[in-house]
C-alpha cells in the first residue's frame, strides 16, 4: 500500500474498493438515496390500499405476481411486508447510511482537516457490509412467503412464526448492524485522534459534535440488537424458545416442538434499547446539517454553541434510559412506568434548548433564502411538531388512547421525514458543490421544496386526527371499524399528498444528475462560508488539503465587528481576516 | 507506548502472580459452590469472585492499571454504566407489573 | 360533540386549518363500513365517543397537553416568522456578531419543564395508578377472561357459579373446545363462550387478558382502554361501561396478516338484558357441545 | 490511503496518548461489552421469570449436565492463555522477535485446545445425549453464549495466527507498529477471557 502515491490506482480501486472517505461517501449517498427512493416507493404502494381498500391497483396492478397482488388487488401479507420493509428500509438502508455514512464520511474528516478516516480499510469494509446488508434485504422479497412482514420492529412470537423473509431480516440486520459498529468506532477515533493543530473540541463544526455522539449511540446500543438478531435466529433456526411461553397454540396447534419457558418481552427490550436511541441517531446528525446551513445562511454565529453541545451529550446520554417508552401498554405496573415517563420528560428538555438555540440565532442574522436555508429553516417547524406531539405519547395515561394509533406515525414522521429528510435535502443541496465542484440548479431547488413542504404536511398532517380518532396503526383496511370509516377521507387525502409528494422529487432527481455535468462550476468556496471543508478544492483530491491546516478560531465566525469580509474562515489568521480590503 | 524496557520486565512478575491469582480464584469458586449456600448468596459469592478476576484481567493483563489515556476510562465508564442499566432493567420490570398480573397465559 | 371540535381547532392551529380542505374533496369516495351491524356513537375527526366512567380523565389529558402544544408552538412559530421577516437579507442590513442575551428562553425552558412534570405527576400518574393498581372490588365486578388469538376474539365468562373453569393449552380444540377448558373441572361446567363481548351497564368490568398464540393488543376506543396482551401472561384491565349501545373491540397490535380483521363487538345493555343473553349463549353453547358429542 | 499519510496510526497522539488502533481496539470492545452484556441480560430475564417447579424451571447442579471439571479446565487453559498473550507482547516490546513468535504460538495452541476440548467433550457430548438448543431456554442460552464465545475465540485464533505467519512481515519494516497490533490482539484476547470468567460460573456452577 504504501507505494501507491506513485501510480494512479485501477478503476476498481478508485471507485468500487476504494479506500478514500470520499469515494466511500458517495457510494454511501448513492446507495443509500436509491435505498430512500425505493422505501419511498414501497410506501406510495401501501397508500394505494389504504385510500382504495380491496381495489384493483390502476396501470402497476398486475406486475407484483399472482402471489402478492392476485388481480391487482394487495393481499394482506404483502401490504404487511411493504410496511415492515419500509420501515426497516428507510431507517437502517436510507436514513442512516445518509447521514452517517455519506454526510458523516465525506463532510466530518474534511471538517476537521483530516487527511483521511483513521481507518480507511475498515471503513471501505463497513461500506460494503452495508451493501450486502441492503442485497439481502433486497432479496428477501423473492422468498417464498415474501419479505418480513411482522413490522419493522418484529416482534415476536409473531416473527418466530413468521415466514422464511423474517431470517432473511435478521440477517440482513447482522450486516446492517456490523456495518455501523465498524462505522461507529471509525469515527469516534478520527473525531478525537485526526483533528488538526488548533482545532480544540469546543472549536469543532456541531456537526462533526452530533456525528461523535451518534458514533456513541451506535456503539453502544447497536450491540443489543445484534443479540437479539441472533437470539431470533436462533429460535427460528435451532428451535430455541427465548422468546416463546410454555403452551403456545397457533391456530389451533399447540406448539409441542418447542421447549417454552421464554417471554416475548425480552425482544421488546432488547430492539427497543437500541431502537430509542437509535430515534437520536436519525435527528442528531440532521440537527447538525441544520447547524451548519443556519449558521452560514444567518451569516451570524450560532447562538448558543456550548448549550447546544451540552444538550446533546444530555440527549445521548439520556436517550438510553427512556426505551420502556415504548413499552407503556406491554403491561408495566406504576413505579416502572413512572420512572420511563419522567426520564422521557426529561429528555425533552435539550431538544428544547437546541431548537430554541436554532431559533434564536435567526434574530439579528442577514439570512440569505438559499435552497439549503429554506429546507433547514423548514425543518424547524416540522422538528418542533415531531417533537410537541411526543409530549402526549410520553405520558402513560395520554399514550392509553394514542399508542400504537396513527398519532404515533404523525409522531415520529414529523421528526424523520419532513426533520431528518429536509435536513438530509438541505446537506445536499448545501454539499453538492463541494462534492462535484458544481452547484444544484437552485430554481429547480426552490420548486422541489415548495411542492415537498406542501406535500409533507398533508400526507402526514392528517395522521394526527386519524389517530386522535383512534384508528390503529398497521391496518390493512381501517374502514372495517367505525371510528375509521369515519376518518377515512383523511387517509385518502394522506395518500393524495404521497404520490403528490412523489412527484415532486422529480425536479430534484432531474437536478442531482444534469447539474453533475452542467451545473455552474463554483470555487472552493461558493457559501462563504468558515468551516475546514470549504478549504479544500472542490472536489478535494486525494488526501484533501494540500497544505495541512491549522486552526484559530471557532467555527462560525460570520459578520465580526472590523474583519474585512463577513466570514472569518477557522484556518485564517486574525491579521490576514482584518488586513484584506 | 511511554514504559521502557525495564518497566515492561517488571511487568512480567505482576503477570505470572496475576495468573496464580486467577488459578486460585477460579479453584475457589468451583469449591464454593459445594457450600450449599443459599441461592442469592450462592450467585453473590460467584459474582463477587468472578468480578475480582476480571478486574484482575482488565487491570493487569490489559494494562488499565498502568493507562493514563483518559478516553479510554471515559468509555470504559460509560460502557459499564449502559451495561448495567441494560441488565437490571429489564430485569427489575419483571416484579412491577399491573396488580394482579399472572404469568401463565392457561389455568 | 363540542370536545371533539376543541381539539380539532387546537391542532388544526399546528399548520393551519386550509389543509382540511383538501380532504373533504378527495374523500367523497369512502368505502361503506364493512360491519354488519350499526355501531354507535358519533365518530369524526376528533376524539372518538367515549363511554366509560373514568375515561374522561384521559380526554382531559389529552386536550390539556394539546392545548400546551399548541400555545407553545404558536409562540414559538409567531417568533420564528417574525425574525424570518425582520432579518432577511437585503442591501443595507448586516447581521449581528454579538449574540443577544435571552433570558426569555431560559425562563421558557423552566416554564416548559415545569408544566410537564404537572402534566406527569398532577395528571398522568394518578390516572396510570388507578388504571394500573386499583381494581374494583372482585365482588362488585363482573368479570371476563379474553383469549385472543389470530384473527379472533374469544370471551370467556365464569357462569352462575361466579368461577372461571380451569383452562389448558392441551385441550384446545378451534371447533369443540376454543377455550380449553377442562371438562372434568366442576367450575367449568357452567362457564360461557362467547364472540361477542356483552357488559351490563354502569358495573365495573375486569377483563383478564390473555393470548393463544402471538401478542395482541386488547383496545376499546370509546372506553378508553388498551393493554397488549402477552403470551404467557394473564393482564387485567378494568373499566365502567356508563353508556348503552353496541361498540367495538379492535387489535391494536399488528398480529399477522388478517390483523386488520380482527375485531369484535361488544354490547353494554341493562342487567336484564345482560342476564338473558348470558343465559341463552349458555344454552347455545350447551347444545353445540351434545350434538358433537 | 497509506500508513504513514494518516498521523497517529503509530506514534501516540501527544494529547490522548493513544495511537488511532488502541483507541479503536477499546471502543470495539465496548461494543463488545453490550453485546455479551444483552446476553447476560437475556439470561438474568430469562432464570428470573423461570417458575420454581415444573418442566420449564431453571435447571441446577446434575440437571445443567454441565461438567464443572471440563468448564474449570477450560478456565484454567484460557487465564494461561492470557497470560502466554501479554508475554509474548512483552518479548516483542524488547526486541525478541523469536521468543515472541513462541509466546504467540503457545496462545494459539491453548486457545485451539480450548475450543476442541469445547466441541469434542461439551458440545458433541451433549448432541449424543441428545440435548440440542432447544432442549430448554437454559441450554438455549448456554449453547448462545457459549457458542459465541467460542466464534470469539476462533476469530481471535485466526488473528494471532496471522500474526505468527504472513502478518509477521511487518516486524521488519516496522517494530513499533508490529508490537502495537499485537498490542490490540492482546487486549481483544483478554477480553474474551474476561467474558469466560463470567460465563463460568453462570452456567456450570450456580
Amino acid at each position: 500500500m504504501s507505494g501507491d502515491h506513485h501510480h494512479e490506482p485501477s478503476f476498481i480501486r478508485k471507485y468500487v474498493f476504494s479506500v478514500d472517505h470520499k469515494v466511500i461517501g458517495v457510494q454511501y449517498g448513492i446507495t443509500a438515496l436509491s435505498f430512500l427512493f425505493l422505501g419511498f416507493c414501497l410506501m406510495m404502494l401501501m397508500r394505494w390500499q389504504l385510500a382504495y381498500p380491496g381495489e384493483k391497483m390502476p396501470y402497476i396492478g398486475n406486475i407484483f405476481g399472482e402471489a402478492a397482488m392476485p388481480g391487482g388487488v394487495m393481499l394482506p401479507e404483502f401490504y404487511n411486508s411493504l410496511g415492515a420493509m419500509h420501515g426497516t428500509i428507510m431507517i437502517f438502508l436510507g436514513v442512516v447510511p445518509l447521514l452517517v455514512g455519506a454526510f458523516g464520511n465525506y463532510v466530518m474528516p474534511l471538517q476537521i482537516g483530516a487527511p483521511d478516516m483513521a481507518f480507511p480499510k475498515l471503513n471501505m469494509m463497513s461500506y460494503w457490509v452495508y451493501f450486502v446488508g441492503g442485497v439481502v434485504m433486497i432479496t428477501s422479497f423473492f422468498v417464498p412467503g415474501g419479505a418480513a412482514n411482522s413490522g419493522w420492529t418484529s416482534y415476536p412470537p409473531l416473527s418466530d412464526i413468521a415466514t422464511a423473509g423474517q431470517t432473511w431480516w435478521l440477517f440482513g440486520m447482522v450486516c446492517l448492524i456490523t456495518s455501523s459498529l465498524l462505522g461507529s468506532v471509525n469515527f469516534i477515533v478520527t473525531i478525537i485522534q485526526l483533528r488538526v493543530e488548533g482545532l480544540t473540541m469546543f472549536r469543532l463544526p456541531f456537526f462533526v459534535w452530533a456525528q461523535l455522539i451518534t458514533s456513541f449511540l451506535l456503539l453502544l446500543a447497536f450491540p443489543p440488537l445484534e443479540a437479539a438478531g441472533v437470539l431470533q435466529l436462533m429460535d427460528r433456526l435451532a428451535g430455541t424458545s427465548f422468546f416463546l411461553p410454555e403452551g403456545l397454540v397457533v391456530s389451533g396447534v399447540l406448539q409441542t416442538q418447542i421447549s417454552g419457558g421464554g417471554s416475548p418481552l425480552l425482544w421488546q427490550h432488547l430492539f427497543w434499547f437500541l431502537a430509542h436511541p437509535e430515534v437520536y441517531v436519525l435527528i442528531l446528525p440532521a440537527l447538525g446539517i441544520v447547524a451548519e446551513v443556519i449558521a452560514n445562511n444567518t451569516r451570524k454565529p450560532l447562538w448558543g454553541y456550548r448549550a447546544m453541545i451540552y444538550s446533546t451529550i444530555f440527549l445521548g446520554f439520556m436517550s438510553f434510559i427512556v426505551w420502556a417508552h415504548h413499552m407503556f401498554m406491554t403491561g408495566m405496573g406504576t413505579k416502572i412506568s413512572a420512572f420511563f415517563a419522567t426520564t422521557t420528560m426529561i429528555i425533552s428538555i435539550p431538544s428544547v434548548v437546541i431548537l430554541t438555540a436554532l431559533v434564536i440565532s435567526l434574530y439579528q442574522g442577514a439570512i440569505r433564502f438559499t435552497v439549503p436555508m429554506l429546507f433547514a429553516l423548514a425543518f424547524l417547524p416540522m422538528f418542533a411538531i415531531g417533537g410537541l406531539t411526543g409530549l402526549p405519547l410520553g405520558l402513560p395515561a395520554a399514550d392509553i388512547h394514542l399508542h400504537d394509533t396513527y398519532y404515533v406515525i404523525g409522531h415520529f414522521h414529523y421528526v424523520v421525514a419532513p426533520g431528518t429528510i429536509f435536513a438530509i435535502f438541505a446537506g445536499i443541496y448545501f454539499w453538492y458543490p463541494k462534492v462535484t465542484g458544481r452547484m444544484l440548479n437552485s430554481t429547480l431547488g426552490y420548486i422541489h421544496f415548495f411542492f415537498s413542504f406542501i406535500f409533507i404536511n398533508i400526507v402526514f398532517m392528517p395522521m394526527f386526527w386519524q389517530g386522535m380518532a383512534g384508528v390503529s396503526r398497521r391496518l390493512y383496511n381501517q374502514t372495517v371499524y367505525a371510528h375509521g370509516d369515519a376518518v377515512q377521507s383523511l387517509t385518502v387525502m394522506s395518500s393524495w399528498g404521497a404520490w403528490m409528494l412523489g412527484l415532486a422529487q422529480i425536479p430534484f432527481i432531474i437536478n442531482f444528475f444534469i447539474s453533475r455535468f452542467a451545473g455552474k462550476k463554483v470555487s472552493n468556496n461558493p457559501w462563504h462560508a468558515t468551516t475546514l471543508e470549504w478549504l479544500a478544492p472542490s472536489p478535494p483530491p486525494h488526501g484533501n488539503f494540500e497544505t495541512v491546516p491549522v486552526v484559530y478560531r471557532g467555527p462560525y465566525e460570520y459578520s465580526v465587528p472590523g474583519a474585512s469580509e463577513d466570514f472569518n474562515p477557522q484556518h485564517v489568521t486574525t491579521e490576514a481576516c482584518s488586513s484584506v480590503s | 507506548m511511554s514504559d521502557a524496557h525495564a518497566d515492561v520486565s517488571k511487568h512480567v512478575k505482576a503477570y505470572i502472580a496475576v495468573f496464580a491469582t486467577l488459578a486460585v480464584l477460579t479453584i475457589i469458586t468451583v469449591w464454593a459452590s459445594t457450600w450449599h449456600l443459599s441461592h442469592p448468596m450462592a450467585i453473590a459469592v460467584a459474582l463477587a469472585i468472578a468480578s475480582v478476576k476480571a478486574t484482575l484481567v482488565a487491570m493487569i493483563f490489559m494494562h488499565l492499571k498502568w493507562e493514563k489515556a483518559g478516553n479510554i476510562w471515559f468509555v470504559i465508564v460509560l460502557t459499564v454504566f449502559f451495561f448495567v442499566v441494560l441488565v437490571s432493567i429489564p430485569a427489575l420490570m419483571h416484579s412491577d407489573r399491573p396488580l394482579g398480573t399472572v404469568f401463565s397465559s392457561w389455568g | 360533540m363540542n370536545r371533539s371540535r376543541i381539539i380539532g381547532i387546537a391542532a388544526a392551529l399546528l399548520v393551519g386549518v386550509c389543509l382540511i380542505a383538501p380532504s373533504i374533496v378527495l374523500g367523497q369516495t369512502e368505502a361503506p363500513a364493512v360491519s354488519g351491524n350499526a355501531i354507535d356513537g358519533d365518530y369524526g375527526y376528533g376524539l372518538p365517543p367515549m363511554v366509560s366512567k373514568d375515561g374522561q380523565r384521559v380526554d382531559d389529558l389529552i386536550i390539556i397537553v394539546h392545548w400546551f402544544m399548541s400555545a407553545l408552538f404558536m409562540g414559538w412559530a409567531i417568533f420564528f416568522v417574525y425574525c424570518l421577516m425582520r432579518f432577511r437579507a437585503r442591501a443595507g442590513h448586516k447581521a449581528a456578531y454579538d449574540p443577544i442575551k435571552a433570558k426569555v428562553s431560559k425562563y421558557s425552558e423552566i416554564g416548559v419543564a415545569a408544566f410537564e412534570a404537572f402534566l406527569l405527576i398532577g395528571l398522568s400518574m394518578p390516572i396510570w395508578a388507578a388504571t394500573k393498581s386499583e381494581p374494583p372490588p372482585e365482588t362488585e365486578a363482573t368479570h371476563v377472561r379474553v383469549v385472543a388469538e389470530q384473527f379472533q376474539w374469544n370471551f370467556h365468562y365464569p357462569g352462575a357459579d361466579g368461577k372461571f373453569g380451569k383452562t389448558a393449552a392441551d385441550l384446545v380444540d378451534t371447533v369443540d373446545n376454543p377455550l380449553g377448558l377442562d371438562p372434568n373441572d366442576p367450575a367449568a361446567e357452567d362457564d360461557v363462550y362467547a364472540t361477542e363481548l356483552h357488559l351490563p351497564v354502569n358495573k365495573p368490568v375486569i377483563c383478564d387478558l390473555t393470548s393463544k398464540d402471538v401478542i395482541h393488543s386488547f383496545s376499546l376506543t370509546v372506553m378508553r382502554v388498551k393493554q397488549d396482551v402477552i403470551p404467557g401472561m394473564r393482564i387485567p384491565v378494568w373499566f365502567t361501561p356508563v353508556k348503552e349501545g353496541r361498540y367495538e373491540v379492535a387489535c391494536a397490535q399488528l398480529c399477522g396478516n388478517n390483523h386488520y380483521s380482527m375485531r369484535a363487538e361488544m354490547v353494554i345493555e341493562d342487567d336484564a338484558s345482560f342476564a338473558t343473553w348470558l343465559e341463552e349463549v349458555g344454552i347455545v353453547e350447551e347444545f353445540d357441545e351434545d350434538e358433537l358429542d | 490511503m497509506s500508513a504513514e499519510v494518516l498521523p497517529y496510526t503509530i506514534k501516540p497522539h501527544p494529547v490522548t496518548g493513544l495511537y488511532n488502533g488502541k483507541f479503536g481496539v477499546w471502543l470495539f470492545l465496548a461494543s463488545e461489552v453490550m453485546l455479551f452484556g444483552a446476553l447476560f441480560s437475556t439470561y438474568i430475564f430469562l432464570r428470573i421469570g423461570a417458575p420454581e417447579t415444573g418442566p420449564a424451571a431453571w435447571p441446577s447442579g446434575e440437571e445443567t449436565h454441565l461438567s464443572w471439571k471440563i468448564g474449570g479446565l477450560n478456565t484454567l487453559i484460557l487465564i494461561l492463555s492470557s497470560v502466554t498473550m501479554v508475554l509474548a507482547w512483552v518479548q516483542f516490546k524488547m526486541d525478541n522477535f523469536g521468543k515472541g513468535r513462541l509466546y504467540l504460538a503457545i496462545t494459539a495452541i491453548l486457545a485451539i485446545a480450548f475450543v476442541a476440548i469445547k466441541f469434542k467433550f461439551e458440545y458433541a457430548h451433549k448432541f449424543h445425549m441428545d440435548i440440542v438448543p432447544s432442549t430448554s431456554v437454559f441450554f438455549a442460552i448456554y449453547y448462545t453464549m457459549t457458542g459465541l464465545h467460542a466464534l470469539h475465540i476462533i476469530g481471535g485464533v485466526v488473528v494471532i495466527c496471522y500474526f505468527i505467519g504472513p502478518g509477521a512481515k511487518l516486524w521488519d519494516q516496522n517494530r513499533e507498529y508490529y508490537t502495537n497490533r499485537i498490542e490490540c490482539t492482546g487486549l481483544y484476547w483478554h477480553f474474551v477471557d474476561l467474558v469466560w470468567i463470567f460465563l463460568f460460573p453462570i452456567l456450570y456452577l450456580l
